[in-house]
Order: structure tokens, then C-alpha cells, then sequence
């Protein structure tokens, strides 16, 4: 395991961890003053491949088998560039492989397992909606990389000048990479520092609300105005 | 983007009654048309929002020429066009306005 | 009786020819050539100044000998006068840049009409002239005799007979032309078998064959996917068939390439099944074998059609339906370019199709600034054949028409320009000036590149209607009939409305109300087939599209 | 004169949802006369729609009421914004409360628009958290999939997470785009021009096949009706009755889990829809079979 993962361990977990890495996934449980969480993730930046998936759904499944009755919280560690570009890998489905790897997630919040992530290195797109994104509540460590498209590529696409993105960017969450554009959003509820006690602070995450509560968070924090009262005047139309 | 606002003279057909109804599709070369009912029954009222520059007096020609065209008196029009010929324009409005009436 | 005069000798060109061919022996065994010893072979035999025709159709390519003459050293083969109806390979334009080649007598350069401008303005090439087909056809036996040759087949035998396969196009033409005239006929092959199929170049036509390193390359150039078919090309294709084929008794035609034409084909099995026309009109072609006309044909609208090449994926079809096409007496497509070049121009009656501009006195042009793009097969088959002298009802008619009503002593070709007035926001298909005649001048050549002349121009089809301009007495009424449909384009803006009314009175002008055509009938799902999928089941099965054509 | 059917790839949205339902039953909620278009698009000066690319509402499907939502292709991409975004989670959301037979879920979309790129991806993950609880309200959720974009990026994933995916040879799924791949890893590993092949790849009738979809239709918006039909109980199903995923348990995921284990083991040599094919014996027919003779083989083969 790198030593940045290493230390991120043990900062998160000074009660003590056991989390092996077998290819770009990470897997075991951590200590903190509450018990034990598992822990399952991905390092280095990973491209996600059916492969990954397989290995994270199997973690989060033998998760849920293991706890019966007494469902642990579950911290995912998301480093993830998006999903593996293979044309081998869309014959086989991989987003059936994510659509799983969803399903598991989201059985095991039905379960009664508490799921949080903790955005590590990069967190992009297609590998980042599998599972990071699917938590309960996910918090973006320093440094973290938070984005769809990169705005050289999202400029060539889009046909929008590329000085006309990064003015706009100033100003609006919306499109730009950042981890601090997805807290304006409610895609993300924290944003950790440096100094911080993480261990203390992922203690707190440990409880709460399973609901989805980014729509109206993002209209709290005034990056995303619409996504919650479109859906409400949806739901309650006539 | 390119806007434009035209109120013009029309007749009204009072046998119309026009739900509000969504025609075409904004993509390239194409264009879609909002019909609602509007304010004054002598009146037809077209509001564009184009990403085609430069274009303003095709645009009125067009749309005069489908007002005289058709009674659409008490109408409004409001056309987000990505680029769609005068052709495509036309054949719009007027498939709008016969989906009035056939409706 | 002067005994000084030197004696003159009469077989220059079979000595020359001699020549050539004893430098190629150490590069051939017989006729057969080694691939790796082409480039040598030809350095050999070539000379500089050689007026050489390297097969390029619009569909197939001998590619192979293309790049092996461009790997041809400069310091040998150079200044060579390419003599060939099209430039289509980037191979082709190389020749011009190393100094291989320096002058060009050519008909279509589509795909290279960029590049093509750019040796025009650097000086790096001289263009004789842009033909049409059958005019360069004809000049091969008059002054511009290719002395080497350089074509594509399918196949060969040992003896060095070759089999053409289904895209003859220009082979014939240009086999005949250098065989005869004491030129070196060399060919590129797929493949050598041990019996042919039919031979279609005789043995003793041919000095040198080539196994190439891949088959030679054919451009699925008349496919069009229906998917692309607009509406406003349905309401254009209506008027077509109602207000001319259906008028006149249009019986043997030709059609461009393009949707605005594709769209008739596939409308004939239903709208003009529902006019009552099956029998009636379009029966006999001289037509490549389009995958949209294949519910016509199913529908029992064709019964005949003869092709200049042929089309990929349509093998198996045409082999299929022989009553219909010219196969030979092996199942397999025999098409010619200059016979039916010459079938289009003589026997038939109507050519429509598209362009990119139409002037005031109905010129229309493909060429556009910066691009030399030259002319298909519209000038031959858009151009009234005033030596025709069979009738026809329609000839018949429309030479009345032209002559104030008054039985005239000739007919008239219906030469159809059937276009959207704006091709997208900013691209009007009227104009007040071609920008053929900016190109002329930029150029500096003889002609401005006019595909159709206006006076060969029976009608023009738009969105907005149909102008006759056989009908109309005089250049001011030809203008305002032109402009009368020209929608809103500036040409169109500009027009006397008074005037426009008038000749719509008189039927100069028609709109698709007075055809009895109601514009909200103008929908796809008039189309006989909506996808290449539909030309797939139509066929089927026979119809095999190109990979790039397949959503399934 | 017609004798072609309606087809459900060239249909716009608004044209699908009519003929989907039964005549005249459709309610749209937030409609485009309410104007509640995209702000981001404007922002940037890019054509906004009076739908923002979305249509919702309720109506009947063979008389049973459904909730609907139907996206339009050709609208950007069919790509999921903020406002697009909403309006799908609304109507989700609302299936929980209004309990309707089914939510019928017409998917057309590249995933998320690139414009609002960060609105658009959190707005797939409330979608599918949304979906979750639908399908835990016991409401089945079927997709349709038959138009240009197919189902992609983040809408590939929901796709597959719905109970039911009715598909027309036309339709495809995926996750990356061919031109993506092409264009990241070369044309040696995905030729994007080749349509057959990104076809094999991604289309309905390798879908199919790998069960990655319940059902093949032919392009015709009364074929998916009437399979989306079958769905609700409405009317007699032609083929036997097969779900996707069964209701979400421990052990259904663990036999998933195994299920797409061997999938991946599958050796390196399928790269190609054609391999599969050719090895389960369908040879090079599969691509003229009609959707009601791929059907029965494939139904031949598995039983």
C-alpha cells in the first residue's frame, strides 16, 4: 500500500486497523472509539473494470453476511479516474456490474449499515456513481479531485471557448471540477482540512440520517437552486 | 442568442381552442414552438430565441408571411430554433397550427 | 522523288511501345508482376512527358498502382500528363507535389477538391480542362490517347484475361483506348484464379497484371441512409412525382446522388402507388443500383436499369433480380460508365437532382470558393441531347411546352434542379452570381465550372413549389419564375410578388396546394423504407450494407 | 399506403409517450408551458428547451395507471442536468406516494450533460437512490429502450438497475460511448465507425443475449407498448415471465454476484458480440433474425 493510504489509516483509525489491498482494492476493518467499521475502497486512482466492481461488491455483500442483525458502519474510500475504457468491458455490461455494485450498496443501508465516504485522490464520474456517490454521507479529504470532464475536454465537446468556461467557473458550481463546486451542490456534506482530528470527525458521521438530503442542501448552500423545488413541484402537481 | 419579438395583425378563428402544446424538438437544424393563448384576439405574438445570428429579417419574413397564412388571431408563439432552415420554420408553424385545429 | 527527304517511318508508337516493354522484362514473369517489383517496372517502362490515365472512377480505385507511380522516383518518371475522370486519393495529389505529374485533363475530384485548389494557386500543377465524362471518354480517342494505363479488376488468369467484377465503370473505355493506339495496358487484380468467372479484358488486351497487396478500394458512394431523408425532402419528392413524372409520363429517367432523389425513389412504392402511377412512370434507369430503389423495384415499379458502376452490398441483390439489371451470363453485375453516360443523355427523358447553387438565369454549380470540385455524371445526363431524334410523350411534351404550344420540330429533355432554398443558416442554394465565376477567375481558367447550364433547365423544385421554366417567354419571367420559388432566401426576397402571382396564374409557378398536395402529408412515414434495416428486409435479405451503414 | 410501423427510434418524446398510452390518458406535470428550463445552459448561451429535455406525468397503459417518463434524444444528448434531473427524481418519488402499477422509464440519454456536468452526476445518484425506493414500494420500474442515444454513462447504469428493460434491436446500452473509447484508447481497440461492431458491442440484441435485457422489440412504439403491457399485467405475456434481478435480498445478490463472476471469467477472446454467438451456435444469422425469432431461440437456449 502506498504510504499516503497508510497514513490516512492511521489517522482515520489510532484504535487500530487491518485493511489489506489486493489490486487497487482496499478491504478489512478499521478501529475508532465506537467499534469497528469495515472499510472498503480503491487506490490509486482505479479504473473501475468488472474486475474492481466484483471485488467491491463482494466486500460490501460479505459485509452484510457477517454483521447479521448488528450491521456495522461501512466507510468507503473513493480513488477512483472513472470507469475502465474497454471495449471488452461494455460487452461484458460493466454497468451491470455497477448497477450491482449499487444494489449492494443499497442493501446494506436497508440493512442498517451506515455508509460514509471519504473521497481520497480523484473521484470521477462513472466509478464515482457506483458506490462513493451512493453513501449516506460523503466527505472529500484535502487535496481531493471531485469532476465529470476536465474543462479542456468539456470546452472541445461543448464547443464553448475554454477562457469563457474558466470565467463562468469563477462564479458558478456547476460545471467545473472541484471538490468545494460538489459542497456547494449538496453532493458532498464536508469538506475536511488538514489540521482537523479525522478520527474524531468520522466518529460523528457514524450516526444520522439515511434519508437523501442533497437536493435541499444544495439549496441551503445556494449552489444548486432548482434541483429541489423542481422536484417538489413535480411530486406535488396536479 | 439571438431574440426577437413580433406582435402582429391576424385574424382569429374562434373555433380554435388551444391547450398549450409543444411541437418539434430543440436540435441542430430544427426547432420547437410553444403555441399558447395570448392577449388580444387580433393580434399574433412570436417570441424567438435563435442561435443563429443575423437572421432577424428571414425571421419576420417568415413569420408574417405564416400569419397572413393562417387565422391566428389570439395565439402566441414562443420558438427556441437551433438553426433550422426557413423551410424547416415554416413547416413547424404550420404543422403547429394545423394540430390546433385538428385537435 | 527527292532523294533527300528522309523516308518517313509508320510505326513510331509500336516501336516506342517495344521499347517500353523490353526495359520491363527483368521486373515481370510474362504478364505477371511481382507487387514489391511494381515501382521498378514502372520507373522502366514510364518516360517523362507520358500522358498516362490512372484508373480513378468514383467508386473504385486502383489504388495500389496509384501509390506504387507516387513512389516512383522524380528523377525518373516526372512531368507526366495524367489523363483520368477522377481524383480521389490523396496518392493521386502526391504525384502532383513530388513533380511526377504536371498537367491534369480530369472530370470529378470530390474528395481532393480542396487540395487540388491549393496545386492550382501554388503553380504546381496545369489543369487542360474539367470534362464531363463522355467529353474526356471521347478526347481518349482523339488528343488525349493515354500511352500507358494503369486500372483496377477484380480478377486474372494466368494468361493474364481479366475479370472486371460488378464496378466495370471505366475500364472499357480506357483498355480500348491504350490497347489500340500501341499503349501499355498494366492492371491491378484482387486476386488471380485459375478460371474466370467471364472474361471482360481479353489477354491480349492486357500487358501486365498485379496481385495487389490488399483488394482494391470502392467507395460505397450511392448509399444513402434513409434515416436522413427530411420531411422537407418527402414534400420536395411529392411534387416531383405528382407535377412531373406523373404530368409528363415520365418513363426513362436518371437521378442524381443525394437524399433529395432517394427520397422519390423510396416515395414511388407509396405515394405514387397511391396516384395510380405503378406502370406508368419510371420504368426503365440508367441508374447505379441505389439500395433505395429497392422497393421500387419490389414494388414492381422498375423494370429495367443500367448501371455506370455498381454498389457495395448490393451484389446479391443484382445477382438475384437479372430481369431487372445486366448481369452476365455469370450472375454478376456488368455496368460501363460510357455506355451509360450515353444511355442517360440520349434515351432518357428526365435527370433530377441536387446543387449546391442556382443563379438567376437557373446555372447551377457545385463548386464553391476554394475548392475545385468538377462535375458526375450531371452535365452529360442534365443537357439536353439535340441530336436525339426518337419521340417520346414526354420529350413530346416538353419541347411543346418550350415552343409556346406549337408542335415543334424537336422535344425537350426534362432537366429537373430539385433543392431547399437555404441549405443551412447562412448557405442559400440562390444566388445572384455562382461563386463558379469567382472560382474562374481565381484560377484562371477558361470556364467558369457551370454543372448545368440554365438553358438546359426544365424546372426547379423547392420547398416553397415548382417553377417551369419551359413555360415561361422571356429572361424577366425566367428570372421571377426562378425567384418566385426561391423561398426566403435573398434572391427569393427580392422578387416581383405581382409578377410571381401572374406566372402562378399560369401555371408557371405551381405551390403544393395547387398540385393538390397538402404539406402536412409530407411526414417519413411516406417513405417505403425509413432506415437501411427497411432496405434490408425489402431486399430480403439480399442487401448486405457496408459495416458503416449497420446499427444492428 | 403506410404499412410501416410507428417507429420508436424516430419518434420525438412527446410522440412516444402519446402512443405508449392509451389515448388521450397522459397528464404532464411541470410542462413546458411552466417554462422551467435550464439556467446552466443559458448561462453558457446554449439552446434551452421549455422541457429541459423531459417529459413526466401520469396516464393509463392498457388501462392500468403507470407514471412516466420519457427523454428526449434529441434534445442535447438526452443528457441529465439539474432541471432534467428533478423533474425525474420528482416523478419517482411521487410513484412511492401514488403506488401506480408500474413507472415506465423511457431511457434516451449520453448520461450526464457536460454543461452542468456536477448537477448532472449528483442528479443520477438522487435518481437512482429514488429508484431504490420505488422498487422497495414494491412498484416495479420498467425501462424503455429504443431511441438514438440509447441508454449511457450514468443513465446505463440506472437502465440496468430498473426491474424490467424492454429494447429494440436499434436500442443499445453501455456505460462509455465507442467514440470515447476510440478516442482514449485508438481505434485498434474500439472503431467507433464501425457500426455493426459498436452494434455487437452495445445493441439490443447482445443485451439480450447476455441478459443484460428482459426483452427484444421490434422498432415499433406498439411493440413496446404492448411489452411494457405484459409487464403490468395488462395483458397475456407472449414470452415467459423473467425479471432482471429478483427483489433485492442477500441471496438474490449473492447469486447475482456469482452469476456476473463467471461472466467475467469469460476468456479474452470475446471482444466481439459475433464470438458469443457463434459459440452459443447462432452463428452468423443473428443479425437477420427478427426480434420474435431472437427471442424464442434465446428462450429455446436457456431452457
Amino acid at each position: 500500500m502506498r504510504p499516503g493510504k497508510q497514513t490516512l489509516l492511521n489517522r482515520l483509525f489510532p484504535e487500530g486497523h487491518a485493511i489489506t489491498q489486493e489490486g487497487l482494492v482496499l478491504r478489512g476493518w478499521g478501529g475508532t472509539k465506537q467499534g469497528r467499521v469495515h472499510v472498503i475502497g480503491t487506490t490509486d486512482h482505479a479504473a473501475i473494470d468488472t474486475r474492481i466492481a466484483l471485488a467491491l461488491s463482494d466486500a460490501v455483500l460479505k459485509a452484510i453476511a457477517a454483521d447479521g442483525s448488528d450491521p456495522r458502519p461501512i466507510v468507503f474510500i473513493a480513488d477512483t479516474q472513472g470507469q475502465a475504457l474497454s471495449r471488452r468491458e461494455e460487452l461484458l455490461g460493466l454497468h451491470g456490474y455497477f448497477a450491482h455494485l449499487a444494489r449492494c450498496v443499497n442493501l446494506a443501508r436497508q440493512q442498517g449499515h451506515r455508509l460514509v465516504t471519504l473521497i481520497d485522490g480523484e473521484a470521477v464520474s462513472g466509478g464515482f456513481l457506483a458506490f462513493g456517490l451512493l453513501a449516506d454521507c460523503i466527505v472529500a479529504l484535502p487535496g481531493a479531485e471531485v469532476r465529470v470532464m476536465d474543462l479542456r475536454a468539456m470546452a472541445r465537446i461543448t464547443r464553448i471557448p475554454f477562457e469563457r468556461l474558466t470565467e463562468l467557473a469563477q462564479t458558478s458550481p456547476v460545471f467545473a471540477p472541484g471538490a468545494e463546486n460538489y459542497w456547494r451542490m449538496g453532493g458532498i456534506q464536508a469538506l475536511w482540512t488538514e489540521t482537523e482530528d479525522w478520527s474524531e470527525q468520522l466518529l460523528a458521521l457514524l450516526q444520522g440520517n439515511p434519508e437523501d438530503e442533497r437536493a435541499r442542501l444544495g439549496a441551503e448552500r445556494g449552489g444548486r437552486m432548482l434541483a429541489d423545488l423542481v422536484a417538489q413541484q413535480v411530486f406535488h402537481a396536479h | 442568442m439571438e431574440t426577437l419579438h413580433l406582435d402582429l395583425p391576424a385574424i382569429q378563428d374562434a373555433s380554435l381552442n388551444p391547450r398549450a402544446a409543444l411541437y418539434g424538438v430543440v436540435s441542430s437544424g430544427n426547432l420547437e414552438v410553444l403555441v399558447e393563448r395570448g392577449h388580444d384576439a387580433t393580434r399574433c405574438v412570436f417570441e424567438v430565441q435563435t442561435a443563429a445570428h443575423g437572421f432577424v429579417e428571414v425571421w419576420k419574413a417568415v413569420l408574417t408571411d405564416f400569419a397572413a397564412r393562417h387565422p391566428v388571431g389570439g395565439l402566441s408563439f414562443a420558438i427556441h430554433d437551433a438553426g433550422a432552415t426557413p423551410a424547416v420554420v415554416s413547416l413547424r408553424l404550420d404543422q403547429a397550427f394545423q394540430s390546433l385545429r385538428g385537435a | 522523288m527527292n532523294a533527300l527527304q528522309p523516308i518517313r517511318t509508320w510505326n513510331h508508337e509500336a516501336l516506342r511501345r517495344q521499347a517500353r516493354l523490353e526495359r520491363s522484362t527483368p521486373f515481370s514473369r510474362g504478364k505477371a508482376v511481382a507487387a514489391r517489383d511494381m515501382v521498378s517496372l514502372l520507373e522502366a517502362l514510364l518516360e517523362p512527358g507520358d500522358r498516362v490515365c490512372l484508373e480513378g472512377n468514383n467508386q473504385k480505385q486502383a489504388d495500389f498502382l496509384a501509390e506504387s507511380l507516387a513512389a516512383c522516383s522524380p528523377q525518373r518518371v516526372h512531368d507526366l500528363h495524367l489523363v483520368q475522370s477522377v481524383l480521389a486519393l490523396p496518392a493521386h495529389i502526391e504525384l502532383f507535389e513530388k513533380g511526377i505529374a504536371r498537367r491534369l485533363d480530369f472530370s470529378f475530384a470530390g474528395p481532393q477538391a480542396h487540395r487540388l485548389a491549393r496545386l492550382v494557386q501554388s503553380r504546381s500543377i496545369e489543369i487542360g480542362a474539367i470534362h464531363t465524362y463522355l467529353e474526356l471518354f471521347g478526347r481518349y480517342f482523339i488528343d488525349l490517347t493515354p500511352q500507358v494505363c494503369l486500372i483496377a479488376a477484380q480478377a486474372a488468369d494466368a494468361e493474364g484475361n481479366l475479370y472486371l467484377g460488378p464496378n466495370t465503370e471505366d475500364t472499357p473505355v480506357i483498355v480500348e483506348a491504350t490497347a489500340f493506339k500501341s499503349g501499355i495496358v498494366i492492371a491491378q487484380v484482387n486476386e488471380q484464379l485459375e478460371r474466370l468467372p467471364r472474361v471482360d479484358i481479353p489477354a491480349s488486351w492486357v500487358d501486365f497484371f498485379v496481385v495487389a497487396p490488399t483488394p482494391n478500394h470502392i467507395e460505397p458512394l450511392f448509399t444513402r441512409d434513409p434515416r436522413h431523408i427530411t420531411e422537407i425532402q418527402v414534400l420536395m419528392a411529392m411534387m416531383a412525382i405528382k407535377g412531373i413524372y406523373a404530368e409528363y409520363g415520365v418513363e426513362r429517367l436518371n437521378h442524381g446522388i443525394g437524399f433529395d432523389t432517394a427520397a422519390i425513389e423510396l416515395l414511388l412504392p407509396t405515394y405514387g402507388e397511391s396516384l395510380g402511377l405503378k406502370g406508368k412512370i419510371a420504368r426503365y434507369w440508367a441508374l447505379n443500383p441505389h439500395p433505395t430503389l429497392i422497393p421500387a423495384i419490389e414494388a414492381g415499379f422498375v423494370e429495367r436499369v443500367h448501371s455506370f458502376g455498381s454498389e457495395v452490398g448490393m451484389e446479391a441483390y443484382v445477382a438475384a433480380r437479372p430481369d431487372i439489371f445486366f448481369p452476365g451470363a455469370d450472375g454478376s453485375l456488368r455496368s460501363n460508365r460510357a455506355f451509360c453516360q450515353t444511355a442517360g443523355l440520349y434515351a432518357c427523358d428526365l435527370f433530377i437532382g441536387s446543387t449546391l447553387q442556382i443563379d438567376l438565369e437557373g446555372n447551377s454549380s457545385t463548386a464553391t470558393l476554394g475548392r475545385i470540385t468538377g462535375f458526375g455524371g450531371a452535365p452529360n445526363m442534365g443537357s439536353d441531347a439535340r441530336g436525339r431524334r426518337h419521340a417520346s410523350a414526354a420529350w413530346l411534351k416538353a419541347g411543346q411546352e418550350k415552343n409556346g404550344g406549337q408542335t415543334p420540330a424537336r422535344g425537350q429533355k426534362l432537366v429537373v434542379q430539385t433543392v431547399e432554398t437555404w441549405r443551412e443558416p447562412g448557405h442559400p442554394a440562390f444566388v445572384e452570381r455562382l461563386d463558379a465565376w469567382q472560382l474562374k477567375q481565381d484560377m484562371g481558367m477558361a470556364l467558369p465550372p457551370i454543372m448545368i447550364y440554365g438553358d438546359d433547365v426544365s424546372h426547379i423544385v423547392t420547398e416553397e413549389g415548382m417553377a417551369n421554366l419551359l413555360l415561361c417567354r422571356s429572361p424577366e419571367e425566367r428570372e421571377q419564375a426562378i425567384r418566385g420559388v426561391a423561398g426566403y432566401t435573398p434572391v427569393g426576397m427580392a422578387r416581383d410578388h405581382a409578377l410571381v402571382e401572374n406566372l402562378r396564374d399560369r401555371g408557371i409557378i405551381r405551390r403544393p396546394a395547387d398540385m393538390g398536395i397538402d404539406v402536412r402529408d409530407a411526414t417519413r412515414d411516406l417513405l417505403a423504407a425509413r432506415s437501411i434495416k427497411d432496405l434490408v428486409r425489402a431486399s430480403g435479405g439480399l442487401y448486405q450494407p457496408p459495416k458503416q451503414f449497420r446499427n444492428w | 399506403m403506410r404499412g410501416l410501423a410507428q417507429s420508436y427510434r424516430e419518434a420525438l418524446a412527446r410522440l412516444r409517450v402519446q402512443a405508449l398510452l392509451d389515448p388521450d390518458s397522459f397528464s404532464e406535470w411541470v410542462d413546458p408551458a411552466q417554462r422551467v428550463t435550464s439556467p446552466h445552459l443559458a448561462a453558457l448561451e446554449a439552446p434551452v428547451s421549455f422541457d429541459d429535455g423531459v417529459i413526466v406525468g401520469q396516464g393509463l397503459l392498457y388501462a392500468h395507471p403507470v407514471i412516466l417518463i420519457a427523454q428526449e434524444g434529441q434534445f442535447n444528448g438526452g443528457a441529465v442536468g439539474e432541471v432534467h434531473g428533478a423533474k425525474i427524481r420528482g416523478a419517482l418519488l411521487r410513484a412511492v406516494r401514488d403506488k401506480p402499477s408500474a413507472v415506465l422509464l423511457c431511457i434516451d440519454s449520453g448520461g450526464v450533460r457536460l454543461h452542468e456536468a456536477n448537477a448532472g452526476l449528483i442528479a443520477i445518484s438522487e435518481i437512482m437512490r429514488a429508484l431504490f425506493a420505488v422498487q422497495e414500494a414494491g412498484i416495479p420500474v420498467i425501462a424503455l429502450i429504443g431511441g438514438t442515444c440509447g441508454a449511457f454513462g450514468g443513465m446505463g447504469i440506472v437502465a440496468r438497475l430498473c426491474d424490467v428493460i424492454i429494447i429494440s434491436e436499434e436500442g443499445r446500452i453501455g456505460l462509455s460511448g465507442p467514440e470515447v473509447i476510440e478516442t482514449v484508447k485508438g481505434v485498434e481497440e474500439f472503431d467507433s465507425r464501425d457500426r455493426a461492431l459498436v452494434w455487437r458491442i452495445t445493441g439490443g440484441k447482445i443485451r439480450r443475449t447476455l441478459g443484460e435485457a428482459t426483452l427484444l422489440v421490434d422498432d415499433d412504439i406498439a411493440a413496446f407498448s404492448a411489452a411494457a403491457g405484459e409487464e403490468v399485467g395488462a395483458r397475456p405475456r407472449f414470452f415467459k415471465k423473467r425479471r432482471l434481478t429478483p427483489a433485492i435480498s442477500l441471496q438474490t445478490l449473492q447469486a447475482a454476484q456469482q452469476q456476473l463472476s463467471a461472466r467475467a471469467e469469460l476468456d479474452a477472446e470475446i471482444r466481439d458480440g459475433q464470438v458469443l454467438w457463434s459459440r452459443m451456435g447462432l452463428g452468423d444469422q443473428v443479425s437477420l433474425m427478427s426480434p420474435e425469432q431472437f427471442n424464442r431461440r434465446l428462450e429455446a437456449l436457456e431452457s
